[in-house]
């Protein structure tokens, strides 16, 4: 499928100029489309800051909804149709600190929704001040003598809550991040692609160049299987390990455990209720 | 000799009091079942204490020949099963009281009351049986044997629970005898009789409580996923939504907190689902910000909100009518909602399915405002008619060039979810253009806060009209809302004035265009709240500008009472 | 010859308007700095969208000898700085506006307006100095040689900037010199003329955003400890204390979450500190549960809420006045509070200071009402008096047997703090006794409720009048709230009518008990709101029962300009 | 000093006889007692479920808030004077479920609280329904076909967000649980001290019984140092061990990064701020 099947017309994107969620936008696009998913079949959801735009400047169903709390959505949304990919998407702030309490529990619910986290360690949209995953030292107009809180770490995190699929990604490697992605769909269950992204507005720090070389990418012998390591690899900071850093298949999910599906695959618009197995029900009382 | 019904009263209202966790539960159940099969109306109304053991909880029964469904002060029978009765119990008892207790278990305890005192060694015959456990089923022989139920009715109460326990069931049948005798000779000794002859009415009844009312609206309104956060009172929905989560083909899912809770239910909404929240004050603050997702994404929610006293924790497991205004104003910006708070439990059921269609129909939030007393209340109703009623989906096939948010007339914008058709939905947050993509455009803007808010005409016309009761021509009007309903009919009953009527609101926004109406008919109007600030008053004011200043406010954290009223309305009324 | 003021204005109006990211902000302050330090009055008020880089913003700047303090929709003089100039502005455009534009970067842009284009050869200005960032700079210095600015004032600005910077710093120069000659001969050649001679009194006044304003109130009411997530337009608030906290000794924090903010500042109340949260509405959402834990525990905390459009996300960086109904009603339960809306800068100082001695003195949660524009907008002020301010903390010493919440006749118990003295201090969410026990007693239930409403009482007695502007003896009452005070203002100035008086309210709730009195003394009352519902409307009609039937509402996500108030006051007043 | 002097008189305890609550507060008394802690010196911050009702029934200052809220409370009170000994207390539900984006973002913030999580495995004042830690397959009357959720781990959780004091006890252990709490108070920054108790009244599975079979206490040779085999450690279950399991030492505290606390130590509600310091700031400005 062609990719730019993904594109939407006329838009006035509201990014800056290089900022690295183009080329996260650009992997998402080539990844839905080598999975041959067509865009009514996919329901983006996002919360708000610049990584939640995203649904406004590419094809799909959407749900843009509140900061933080995007991954909600997307697991009540799956639950009512299985039968669509479902993606989340946000930024770090939205994802890890005002939705942070959903992100722990989701990963235990474990729906089958890919969860796209645009880590830029900043607080984009308003303004460049400290993200969860900022890190120690770094200044801004609100943290005027420098982030002191100990960074986020959302795959130690995730691994700990026991996720099944934990990666992470730099958006400057657009083809890595696609097959990253990818993967993250194909998995069945939560599945996590925590993606380091420059801003170029805010972020003076943790720049392209920076990025490039403070990541490396996990080696073939990695067994992403084998928690233990994957959790050291979690701690690694500055050297970053880029992949797959955890994955284990055959958990069931959240829409698999429901009572609604389990003789029934039909997602839940299409149902009807008999109102008579309510009469029923009712007379069976008296 | 002591004799019930006392005085013109046509029913018995019997007190049944203990510690948590020491099987008063179980008594009462045997109770109001054996005596709902036994051909009585019946209605029960428990007050608990925020704890798992201990402490002394009590619950109304009222039993009679004609249906009885409201809280009264009256006590007729009390059987303090443990000892520590509380001050409510206490300050309700007066010399036409007939406390049934054991000395060796209460001590001196109630003896300084007004009421009439038997002794009968609950404890002593207990033990005899096999241990404390059996005290209370004798309590109840005694109370079964006095209205004269048959005893294989209370039999049949533990052939069921104890089937395949030989040893418990004959011990527990042993304890009915026991009290049936005890029961029988304080009739021969002229100590107490009950009597209410001729068969009452309620065959065919069933007894329901508002939480069951509630959920089974909810189901017959085509709920198909529920997600909560466990908050008394209102927990009760989501295990009764659980427990036949398998039976309707719901989704059932406990969420980590409540802005989980209206977020999971909002996505579900959003692919297709109709989805209900259940929760009460704190946990309904919590959800704010998503209501007012609800209203900028126009996704159809209902919203349970079981009232306990506030502010912050209050008190956990009593009641009261004081979430009305947050209610109504939660969630920041402007958009349009429906208020419904039901006063009997074929409205619970009725309202609750009409909320779903309603909300889908108009996509918007839709609270259900119930309370503690409401929801843990039970008494026997004919079954619901349902064959009249249906589920409206409100929902449109897409095509290519679907839009989610087309401005119209009446403000409703044909809705799709994804999946369903060539199309796309796109559904914001933002201030968006009728794709649902995000615009800064001002006159957008205007014409999309127009949009939405234009389905208040809508909603209004079609607001559930509040209920007159009583004559037509009224001098007096007493204005009530929610679960005080019964309450307040009863009332004005036994205050037996033909010039004064009761108006109750099921539905309290949009308020009904007669609304107005109704109270500048009126010479006086009084208005009766579970609440310290009169917060219907205060809509109505806003809504319509009459002011009610006469007004019956209960705050204590127990439901008021027919009496409480009655001495309300003498006091206000000419 | 285009002169400036045109017709009977005694102000120039110039707007500025530019991609985000494009140096437009540097050229307003630059312009703003410098017209003030000249001595004349300015306003400045912008509108940016919701975006870090590209869009198009804008600033209006207005000019004047005379105080100048309000938004007005019409344009003297138009410095499109980029192409793509929104829609919002063209709008604005008329046959008096002079457009200062360069063809090269607009192309045709604004030439199908009314307004009178010169163009001018910006780009390669810019380009000859040194490139496109100095482009605003000659447009700055243009405009600074209309107005006969002395050219040492704009190389001021520079130097303080780029003090070690030489090179740069002698290309700004040269920008301002070549737009001084470019504006010297657009008056040589009769193209363009400011004339407003003699000097303004702007001398000895200070220029302050309404976030400066808010933020010192809060300084000079003893603030000590901040809490914030970030959210447009509250941010500011937080930055400015952030930057101080070392200065005044100021505990600053930004949390994970909005629930956080309210707890942490709770908490904080607790132990002593006098904190305050700022947010906009989904944050303030977001602490309706903490808000309702404030009047449960009674611990003082001031929240300042910067209005932005809803519901949900609605315009992010945009105005409205639609969150007084959340504020009024946010928490479950009934408890008092108070709500302030300041009109202008004088009152967001003073009101916020006095919002710091009000929780305290009555330890509840008080609101601080503002918006985008008001927080955004700034001009002149005499420096703020404040040696008559003290801060009024309101704690005891406590003794062995301290109790927290003693009943009193005022409602208020008195207030100490852990660590302060010999006793202990439990605070309680549940219903509590005196010493913040959970208690399960329904006497003094009822008697805390009593308590914690009494103090309305006082808040009531206490509450800030709204200000009467304009004749004593009027016919016509205008009623307005929060930071739509100057527009009406001046909207009623220029209509010109001796019969009609502007009623700012200050302070929302709770209203001062002479409210009532003015409307009634009015034969026709106008609101004029910034939101689509008319909430102060509606509290004063459920507050008093006057009803405001004429109403001028805004919800565009723009600031309602002085030129609507006018149009719809004449269409309103007979 | 006798642990008797944090005895509150006249109190109607509202748990369970036979609760495990009754044993963390004993132990909670006697480490404050054994510390030589007054107590109003001592502030006890909680929330709400019957873990939470713990100020009720013993001595202190206390403020006990909303569900899920205690730890920001705490983080606040902390902040306005930080000469008192701060506690906060609460149920898994409360801590970990309602709180559990606090928790998360706490750890990083490092007040020098101390947070005591009674961990019953069920919510036990709302009669019953899972908590985050319960464990596969728990059934209550919500959760009917049996918890499915992956259970939360506070630990590995606590120690992936870099906090600097992390434990486990077992209410059946009075001594022990007693000690690890004098440890966690004396701990410079926050503490976590995860305590599991049974609850009699609703989860028949983590009885009493359970608890002592199914914990063992970590041997002197374990070094809680080491970040890697803590979060082994923290990994195991069933045994799950039992002890100090990560601690180090030196990290400042969030009080210590406020300005406020720069130049001077006094606790804010001493302080008098001199409204010339204020009009000097805006004359400044002109
Ligand atoms: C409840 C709430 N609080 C605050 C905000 C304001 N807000 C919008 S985006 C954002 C943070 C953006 O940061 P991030 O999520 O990292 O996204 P980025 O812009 O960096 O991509 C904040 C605080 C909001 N919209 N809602
Ligand atoms: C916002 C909010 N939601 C829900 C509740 C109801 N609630 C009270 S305690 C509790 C859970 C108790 O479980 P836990 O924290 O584990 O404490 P435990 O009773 O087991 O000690 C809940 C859900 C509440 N008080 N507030
Ligand atoms: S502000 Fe930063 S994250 Fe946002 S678009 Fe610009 S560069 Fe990207
Ligand atoms: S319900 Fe459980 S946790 Fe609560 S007091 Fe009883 S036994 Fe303890
Ligand atoms: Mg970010
Ligand atoms: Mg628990």
């Amino acid at each position: 499928m062609d990719w730019k099947i993904y594109d939407l017309e006329d838009i006035d994107n509201q990014w800056c100029p290089g900022c690295g969620d183009f080329q996260i936008m650009e992997a998402l696009k080539k990844a839905l489309a080598e999975l041959e998913l067509a865009p009514n079949q996919v329901v983006l959801h996002s919360g708000i800051g610049q990584a939640a735009k995203m649904p406004h400047f590419m094809k799909g169903n959407f749900f843009n909804g509140l900061h933080g709390r995007s991954i909600s959505n997307a697991t009540g949304m799956k639950a009512a149709n299985p039968e669509l990919t479902v993606i989340a998407i946000g930024g770090d702030g939205d994802m890890y600190g005002e939705g942070g309490n959903h992100f722990l529990h989701t990963v235990r619910r474990n729906p089958d929704i890919t969860n796209i986290v645009h880590n830029n360690m900043v607080y984009g949209l308003t303004k460049g001040q400290a993200s969860p995953t900022s890190s120690i030292g770094f200044r801004t107009a609100v943290q005027t003598d420098g982030v002191f809180e100990e960074p986020f770490n959302p795959v130690a995190v995730a691994i700990a809550q026991g996720a099944t699929f934990v990666s992470r990604a730099f958006s400057g490697y657009v083809d890595e991040t696609k097959e990253l992605i990818k993967r993250a769909i194909r998995h069945k269950g939560y599945a996590l692609v925590d993606i380091f992204q420059p801003c170029v507005s805010f972020n003076k720090v943790n720049t392209h160049k920076w990025f490039r070389e403070n990541t490396y990418f996990l080696d073939e012998a990695y067994d992403p299987s084998d928690r233990d390591a994957a959790m050291r690899k979690a701690f690694e900071r500055a050297p970053y390990p880029l992949g797959l850093l955890y994955s284990v298949e055959g958990r069931k999910t959240f829409e698999e455990n429901l009572a609604c599906y389990a003789e029934d695959a039909t997602p839940l618009y299409l149902r009807e209720r008999k109102t008579s197995a309510v009469l029923e029900f009712i007379e069976a009382l008296a | 000799m002591n004799v019930l019904p006392r005085g013109d009263f046509r029913d018995v209202s019997l007190v049944l009091c203990g510690a948590a966790g020491q099987g008063v539960q179980t008594v009462e159940e045997l109770l109001v079942q054996s005596l709902h099969k036994a051909g009585f109306h019946v209605f029960a109304s428990r007050e608990y204490m925020s704890r798992i053991r201990g402490g002394n909880n009590s619950t109304e029964i009222r039993v009679s020949r004609d249906p009885v469904n409201a809280f009264v002060d009256r006590i007729d029978l009390l059987l303090p099963l443990n000892q520590g009765v509380r001050e409510n119990i206490r300050e309700r008892i007066n010399e036409g009281t007939v406390i049934l207790g054991d000395k060796e278990e209460l001590g001196e305890e109630l003896s300084d009351t007004s009421g009439r005192f038997i002794d009968v060694d609950l404890l002593q015959k207990g033990r005899d049986i096999g241990g404390k456990v059996y005290v209370g089923v004798v309590a109840a022989g005694i109370v079964a044997g006095l209205f004269g139920i048959d005893k294989s009715v209370l039999y049949g109460f533990f052939e069921e629970r104890f089937a395949d326990r030989e040893e418990i069931l004959r011990k527990n049948r042993r304890a009915v005898d026991v009290g049936y005798e005890t029961g029988g000779r304080m009739k021969e000794e002229s100590l107490l009789e009950v009597f209410l002859p001729g068969k009452g009415s309620a065959k065919g009844t069933v007894v329901l409580t508002g939480t069951d009312a509630i959920s089974l609206g909810a189901v017959a309104g085509g709920c198909d996923f529920v997600t909560s956060y466990p908050m008394s009172p209102a927990t009760g929905v989501l295990t009764f939504m659980a427990e036949h989560s398998h039976r309707f083909g719901i989704a059932v899912e406990q969420a980590e907190d409540e802005i989980a809770v209206i977020n999971l239910a909002l996505g579900a909404s959003y692919g297709g689902a109709r989805p209900l929240a259940t929760t009460s004050g704190g946990g309904l603050a919590l959800m704010s910000e998503g209501v007012s997702l609800s209203g900028a994404t126009e996704l159809p929610v209902v919203i349970h909100v079981g009232q306990r006293p506030g502010p912050a924790t209050g008190m956990a497991t009593r009641t009261e009518q004081a979430d009305l205004d947050l209610v109504l104003h939660m969630g920041h910006g402007e958009f349009p909602r429906a208020i419904f708070a039901p006063g009997t439990l074929e409205e619970a059921f009725y309202l609750c399915h009409r909320a779903f269609n309603l909300a889908a129909k108009y996509q918007i939030p839709v609270f259900i405002l119930t309370d503690q007393y409401f929801l843990d209340s039970y008494y026997d109703i004919h079954p619901f008619e349902i064959g009249h009623l249906s589920i409206e989906k409100h929902l449109v096939e897409s095509t290519v060039d679907y839009q989610r948010y087309v401005i119209t007339e009446d403000g409703i914008s044909p809705r799709s979810v994804p999946g369903y058709g060539k199309g796309m939905v796109g559904t914001d947050s933002h201030e968006h253009d009728a794709d649902g993509h995000v615009q800064e455009d001002f006159h957008l803007r205007k014409a999309m806060v127009e949009k939405r808010l234009r389905k208040m005409r809508g909603l209004r016309q079609e607001a559930v009209p509040p209920t007159l009761i009583g004559p037509e021509e009224y001098e007096n009007l007493v204005v009530a809302w929610g679960s005080t309903r019964h309450i307040v009919e009863e009332a004005l009953e036994r205050v037996g004035r033909d010039d004064t009527a009761v108006l109750h609101f099921a539905q309290v926004y949009p308020l009904s265009e007669d609304t107005e109406g109704y109270l500048r008919k009126a010479r006086t109007v009084v208005a009766v709240e579970g609440n310290a600030t009169g917060q219907l008053a205060g809509v109505i004011r806003r809504e319509t500008g009459f002011e009610i200043t006469e007004r019956i406010l209960h705050y204590t954290g127990l439901q008021i009472s027919v009496e409480s009223v009655i001495d309300g309305l003498r006091q206000r009324l000419s």
